[in-house]
């Protein structure tokens, strides 16, 4: 464990070395990316299974003084870090090695594999970071890295439309981030973690404070977990090459903002205020997200908006006070997320279009692909037996149990929607006949299924680990000397289990009959509301209400500050030369060119001082 | 002792510079703006004769000044005159009003 | 060699080469571009020793020299001699800005070869004397010895960007030299009345007689004089609304003259706020330390709302600048370590910076012969480098951690929220719009269409990656690790805190 | 005060010398002026010798009334003095400077006023001459070089700017 911080070091020196020699490895590069990420993908597996027995390491050095304090860097391996260490770079490993394939014949293919090094770092820095400054300094590089990748295909418009929009959103943000830290520094005099939740233990920070910074710090989730009214940029974000959508659209970046929740989680226990809001912006966006799914047309989107609203669940847990539900759920959430990316990546890589509405009847074509969607489409929509189903029980047990029946009514609704749209999804892609022509309909190179046969297996088997069956070893683990955080499993009663299921299933069967069997008209649904229909598949006019609001006004603004600078600022200069030069033009008149009268003018000036000289005693006495 | 003080002579350096001073800055003619300029350097040098006797350590160097000064405003009156001579030339005038080729 | 004759050396080295250059046949092209690059390296090399000096654990203190310069009496023979000597020192935050001073010069002077066209020769020679004139500036320990290599600044400026800038560079250069020239009037002023008062004009000393309650100054005489340095610095800053000079210097000078100008000529009014503001009006600062942080709010979002909607590039970036320098009122107006060293920080970190994007700019104005956002677009494919590094340039300023920008911007703010949560807190907005203009620019011009067929653009080549690549490897070290900057830094700091606190 | 002859001599040649000034000022014809003048210019000399100056007396004669005062004399004679043109100056200036002229006067009188220096005997009548030709010769030999060397650029470029080009010379 003392290692552990080699961990991100591999991807950033995959990134530099692609970024220096990258031109010339071309194809090779992928080599490069896929061998370092295993490498802390290797490194990581290691420092998990030492920390199962071993206490929590962490070691710093000095990083930068101000005055008397010496802010640090360093790195933790707690329970939380050594799991999110292990996801992630798995999930980056898989990706590394599926982008291979997916990327073939890119042009500009090391440089994809740079970013995608660059971001591996800094999602490795950030779930390691043992204080709050560092965790927001990778935070921001998360971002960038993410950005890079949304723009990936720069040429193109959308591309560069979306990569803006994330990086601005995600920043709004931030700054919440950013002012929170900030405040909590000068309340506690520390940025680490530690110091910090002694200092909220200790009573030293007044319960304001304590639900100001909570709340600031959880904006900056927001920013990052795309939850409402920060989401839009998340569905944008799919402009990106696919992998990178599985990557950090699904499994790692978005489930920043959970991390970050779940690192903090004794800070928000403190505050009742700002834990009901984040239960409750999380069981909203959970919902929402999910009724936008319901109408999208292009795949990836739809899994886009169902990341949504599944990090609105893990927010909904955690804000329910069930930590262990919600990174349980966040752990899930990444390897079938990731799946259903990667195979809709094989899909889009085969058919060459991302819209459902021209896809139908690929079950025979991609062999591979369809049951490895169907796995992750039955584990994110809970179906007994499958890992989403145990992490979505626990996660709908502690909004019961932690006396929020609203919000757990809601989680039901979306749990409900969450399996239609899911297999609405499956049932247009995969089954029926084919709604456009297709040509050369291929499986993908093994290279990309690799991965996908590997996510498929952990979407089924990972929920086994934290089950009201067979034990809850995860939640045991995750706060074991930590009672703080709550219990490791909460028991709830077996209904919540039942109706999850009921609830479920219900969902694909309306789907089956919509989309797979075809005995309900798909419109039957849109006709009933048109209205409604034209709101949700518009995603509730968000985007045109910012900018209509935000954007106007930033513009308006701005133009109105331009007035005043073109007329306020330099109208003042503008005079001040205008009166100069008046002044010049005057003087220029009296500039008669006699000799004689210029030396009566200079005379008379000295008289004039000699007279006043005479009279007042001049300066000397 | 002399019965004349020294602000007597140094009054009439005053009286003296100032018609020159009048005459120089007022006069049209450009012959008598020089002579009034000969004027006032004459006072002046009233003033530094009246100082080489009268003035707190008395010596010869005031009348050597003065003779230097002497020397200068002839050389000054000789070029003056040239050009004088040379601006009637071309403009055939001597009175300084009119010649204005310092404008601009 | 004597340690004391080291920062007369390193100050007027590069007079060496302007009379190296004046003995150059104008023709000779190849020689005088190496000769008034080389000329820039003395500086550089000595400024480095000297960092390595301090490095070692020795004392700057070693490198201080005073020689009697001038002197004469009072009107009255009982009063103070008044003296005014030739002092130079560096302490550990003039020898950051001596190094930067000296590194973004040497970086300028390869611009140059790039940027300039025509008459190198005088190019050089100004430019050296203004390379001159700003160390001086940094290493002068009194206040007459700071005004004269001060003004030494402006002339060769004002010619620099009158001569060779671009099409409104005339109107540029005036209202350059008149602001400044006002500026550095107001700055005349108050040196002069603090010289006549107290006898003295050594920085030292002035701050023991100023901070001497009983001394010869009352209080709202000392404010007065304060507001006056306020308004002769904040000309430079620029403060606004005195700003407008510098949008026009920014856009109409050429590339290489920018780097100079806005990496390091703007620091000059920072360095002024900071040495003699602060160092010698701790009180009156305080006094007024609201009102600086509130004109430091104005700067910072009026800048970037402004930076918003402008279609320029370089417009973006000259407001920008004037964003920036917002941070560093703010971090100023902090009045405790961690917003004072925020300050410097910004300081080098927008020295560094915008030296870097107006390099790149200018290197994209001569491939592509516009600045225009809207007439630029997906120059990524043409130029992957230059886009890139603009990207990475534009992400540095930002405040983009891992890079010089964050650590000055994270300094400010942790500083003001101690002191005015409520002005920091609006001032986070300019962060969000910094992120929103800087992309808004940058992405217009590197992604998306190509508005316009580039072909046979050229990406960066050769010599010019050299300043781009050594600008980039330094912001990303100050970013990295900060204390390579902090340290030097300490000693300052300390005395600053202890006049505050006093 | 005593009515001794040097006051007389004094009185005397100051009042001869302001009437010729304010002749200078008032008379019509420029040759007028430039006679007037000379009277001021022997009274002045007058003066000096009252200074016992008589060195300086003797050249004041030599050059002012004689040299400067033929030199004018020869300036009017090749200019034509008596065109008649409208003046292009007000009054106003006229009364401006005599104001300040009058200001001027006043205020330098009221220095003149306070003036009190010690009188102290001197040497000066004795070989006047002899001392200023020691002084010139020792102390002052390098300005007096300088000042020959001032007189001879004045000859030069006083006939320089004097001659006539040959070009217009053809005109006429």
């Amino acid at each position: 464990m003392e290692n552990a911080w080699l961990i991100p070091l591999f991807p950033l020196l995959s990134f530099l070395l692609l970024l220096l020699i990258g031109k010339r490895l071309r194809e090779a590069s992928a080599y490069v990316g896929i061998l370092l990420t295993l490498a802390s993908l290797v490194f990581s597996i290691l420092v998990l299974f030492e920390r199962f027995s071993e206490p929590t390491y962490m070691a710093k050095v000095n990083w930068l003084t101000i005055g008397e304090v010496h802010l640090t860097a360093g790195f933790e391996v707690n329970q939380l870090n050594a799991l999110m260490l292990f996801i992630v770079s798995l999930v980056s490993f898989l990706v590394h090695t599926y982008s291979k394939g997916y990327m073939q014949g890119d042009e500009r293919f090391h440089v994809f594999y740079a970013y995608l090094g660059l971001f591996t770092f800094a999602m490795l820095g950030l779930v390691i970071s043992p204080n709050i400054l560092q965790t927001y300094i990778f935070w921001e590089l998360v971002g960038v890295g993410s950005f890079l990748l949304i723009g990936f295909y720069f040429y193109k418009e959308e591309a560069k439309a979306a990569a803006k929009k994330a990086f601005i959103m995600t920043r709004i943000g931030d700054v919440g981030l950013f002012i929170g830290m900030i405040l909590l520094f000068w309340q506690t005099q520390s940025f680490e973690y530690s110091e910090i939740f002694k200092a909220v233990e200790a009573g030293s920070v007044s319960n304001t404070m304590i639900t100001l910074t909570a709340i600031l710090i959880f904006i900056g989730a927001i920013g990052k977990s795309g939850q409402f009214p920060l989401h839009t940029w998340l569905p944008d974000a799919m402009e990106g090459p696919t992998p990178v959508s599985a990557l950090i659209h699904a499994a790692t970046m978005v489930a920043a903002g959970v991390y970050l929740v779940a690192a903090l989680f004794p800070l928000f226990l403190a505050s009742k205020t700002a834990l009901l809001t984040v239960a409750v912006i999380g069981g909203f966006t959970a919902i929402f997200a999910a009724s936008i799914g319901l109408v999208q047309t292009d795949i990836k989107r739809v899994l886009a908006y169902s990341t949504v609203s599944q990090l609105g669940y893990m927010m909904l847990a955690l804000g329910c006070g069930g930590y262990v539900a919600g990174v349980f759920h966040l752990m899930t959430h990444a390897f079938f997320k990731a799946l259903l990316f990667l195979a809709a990546g094989s899909v889009i890589h085969a058919v060459h279009t991302q819209n459902i509405e021209e896809m139908g009847g690929l079950w025979k074509k991609l062999k591979l692909t369809a049951p490895l969607f169907l796995i992750g489409t039955l584990a994110i929509s809970g179906v007994p037996g499958l890992s989403g189903f145990f992490s979505k029980d626990e996660i709908l047990v502690a909004a019961w149990e932690g006396g929020h029946p609203v919000l757990f009514l809601l989680a039901l609704i979306a749990a409900f929607m969450t399996a239609f749209y899911m297999f609405r999804l499956f049932f247009m892609v995969f089954t029926g006949d084919a709604r456009s022509e297709q040509r050369d309909v291929n499986e993908s190179p093994s290279v990309m299924t690799l991965p996908m046969v590997l996510l498929g297996i952990l979407a089924v088997v990972a929920g086994y680990i934290n089950t009201p069956w067979f034990g809850s070893f995860l939640g045991d683990w995750l706060v074991d000397g930590n009672p703080i955080l709550g219990a490791a499993h909460i028991e709830g009663p077996a209904w919540i289990m039942i109706a999850a299921t009921v609830v479920s299933l219900a969902g694909i069967l309306f789907a089956y009959f919509i989309y797979g069997k075809r005995s309900i008209a798909p419109d039957w649904l849109s006709g009933k509301g048109d209205m409604l229909h034209t709101v949700v598949s518009n995603k509730y006019y968000i985007d045109e209400f910012y900018q209509m609001t935000v954007v106007a006004i930033v513009t308006g603004f701005s133009y109105f500050l331009r007035l005043i600078d073109t007329f306020l600022v330099e109208g003042i200069v503008k005079g001040v030369v205008g009166f100069v030069q008046g002044l010049g033009r005057t003087g220029a008149k009296m500039q008669s060119g006699q000799v004689q009268t210029y030396g009566a003018v200079a005379f008379l000036g000295l008289a004039v001082l000699a007279v006043i000289y005479a009279l007042t005693g001049g300066y000397l006495r | 002792m002399s019965s004349v003080p020294a602000s007597a002579f140094l009054a009439l350096a005053l009286i003296l510079f100032c018609i020159g001073l009048y005459g120089a800055l007022t006069k049209r003619n450009t012959v008598i703006v020089l002579i009034s300029i000969e004027l006032m350097l004459n006072a002046v040098n009233i003033n530094l004769v009246t100082f080489s006797k009268y003035g707190v350590s008395p010596s010869i160097n005031g009348q050597v000044f003065a003779l230097f000064a002497m020397a200068v405003a002839a050389a000054e009156a000789a070029v003056g005159l040239a050009i004088l001579m040379a601006l009637y030339r071309n403009k055939k005038t001597v009175h300084i009003d009119e010649m204005n080729e310092m404008k601009h | 060699m004597n340690l004391q004759s080291i920062l007369s050396i390193l100050v007027f080295s590069p007079l060496l080469g302007i009379i190296v250059l004046a003995m150059l046949p104008k023709t000779q092209e190849k020689a005088i571009k190496a000769v008034g690059f080389l000329a820039t390296l003395p500086p550089l090399i000595l400024s480095f020793a000297v960092y390595a000096h301090f490095l070692a654990g020795k004392s700057l203190s070693d490198f201080s020299v005073s020689v009697p310069w001038i002197q004469f009496h009072g009107i009255n023979a009982q009063e103070p001699i008044f003296s005014v000597s030739y002092e130079l020192a560096v302490s550990g935050f003039q020898l950051v800005l001596v190094v930067l001073t000296s590194v973004v010069s040497t970086l300028a002077a390869i611009g140059a070869v790039t940027f300039i066209k025509k008459e190198w020769k005088g190019y050089f020679m100004l430019f050296l004397l203004l390379v001159t004139g700003m160390l001086g500036v940094f290493t002068a320990e009194n206040l007459i010895l700071f005004f004269i290599f001060f003004e030494v600044t402006l002339i060769p400026t004002f010619f620099l960007i009158g001569k060779w800038g671009y099409f409104e560079k005339e109107k540029a250069a005036y209202s350059f030299l008149i602001y400044n020239g006002l500026g550095s009037a107001v700055l005349l002023i108050v040196i002069m009345i603090l010289f006549a008062k107290t006898g003295t004009t050594n920085i030292e000393l002035l701050k023991e007689i100023v901070g001497d309650p009983s001394g010869p100054l009352s209080a709202d005489f000392k404010l007065g004089l304060f507001i006056a340095l306020l308004v002769a610095f904040g000309v430079k800053l620029p403060i606004f609304p005195l700003h407008s000079w510098m949008l026009r210097v920014h856009v109409q000078a050429p590339p290489s003259v920018v780097m100079i100008h806005s990496g390091i000529l703007l620091k000059i009014g920072a360095y002024g706020l900071i040495r003699f503001g602060m160092g010698i009006f701790p009180n009156q600062f305080e006094k007024l330390a609201t009102l600086i942080a509130i004109l430091g709010l104005i700067n910072l979002l009026y800048g970037a709302f402004l930076a918003f909607i402008q279609t320029d590039f370089k417009m973006v970036l000259a407001y920008s600048s004037i964003s920036h320098m917002g941070i560093v009122l703010i971090g100023l107006a902090a009045m405790n370590e961690a917003g004072i060293q925020g300050a410097i920080f910004q300081v080098v970190s927008h020295g560094l910076i915008s030296a870097l994007l107006f390099f790149l700019v200018g290197v994209l104005y001569e491939r592509t012969e516009t600045s225009l956002i809207d007439n630029l677009g997906g120059l990524a494919k043409g130029m992957p480098l230059a886009a890139g590094f603009l990207l990475a340039g534009a992400l540095g300023s930002l405040g983009l951690p891992g890079m010089s920008g964050f650590v000055s911007e994270f300094m400010a703010f942790l500083g003001l929220f101690k002191v005015q949560p409520w002005i920091a807190a609006v001032g986070t907005i300019g962060i969000i719009m910094t992120a929103a203009y800087l992309l808004r620019a940058v992405l217009g011009m590197t992604y998306g269409r190509a508005h316009r067929e580039f072909d046979g653009v050229l990406d960066l080549r050769g010599v010019e990656l050299v300043p781009v690549v050594v600008l980039m490897l330094l912001i990303v070290l100050i970013g990295v690790y900060p204390s390579v900057l902090s340290s030097p830094l300490q000693a300052t700091l300390e005395t600053i805190m202890l006049g505050l606190g006093g | 005060m005593t009515f001794s002859g040097e006051f007389f001599a004094f009185m005397a040649l100051a009042l001869v010398a302001i009437i010729g000034g304010v002749l200078l000022l008032n008379l019509n014809k420029v040759v007028h002026m430039v006679v007037a003048l000379i009277f001021t210019f022997v009274s002045i000399a007058g003066i000096y010798i009252l200074l016992s100056a008589e060195f300086v007396a003797a050249v004041q004669v030599l050059i002012y009334s004689g040299a400067i005062t033929i030199i004018m004399l020869f300036g009017i004679m090749l200019t034509k003095p008596y065109d008649e043109s409208e003046a292009t100056t007000g009054k106003w200036r006229k009364i401006l400077v005599f104001l300040g002229v009058l200001g001027f006067a006043f205020a330098v009188y009221l220095g003149i006023y306070h003036l009190d220096i010690q009188q102290v005997p001197t040497t000066l009548h004795e070989d006047n001459t002899l001392q200023i030709g020691k002084a010139l010769y020792s102390k002052y030999i390098i300005p007096f070089e300088f000042v020959s060397v001032l007189l001879l650029v004045a000859l030069i470029g006083a006939i320089i700017l004097a001659k006539r080009e040959d070009k217009e010379g053809d005109k006429e």
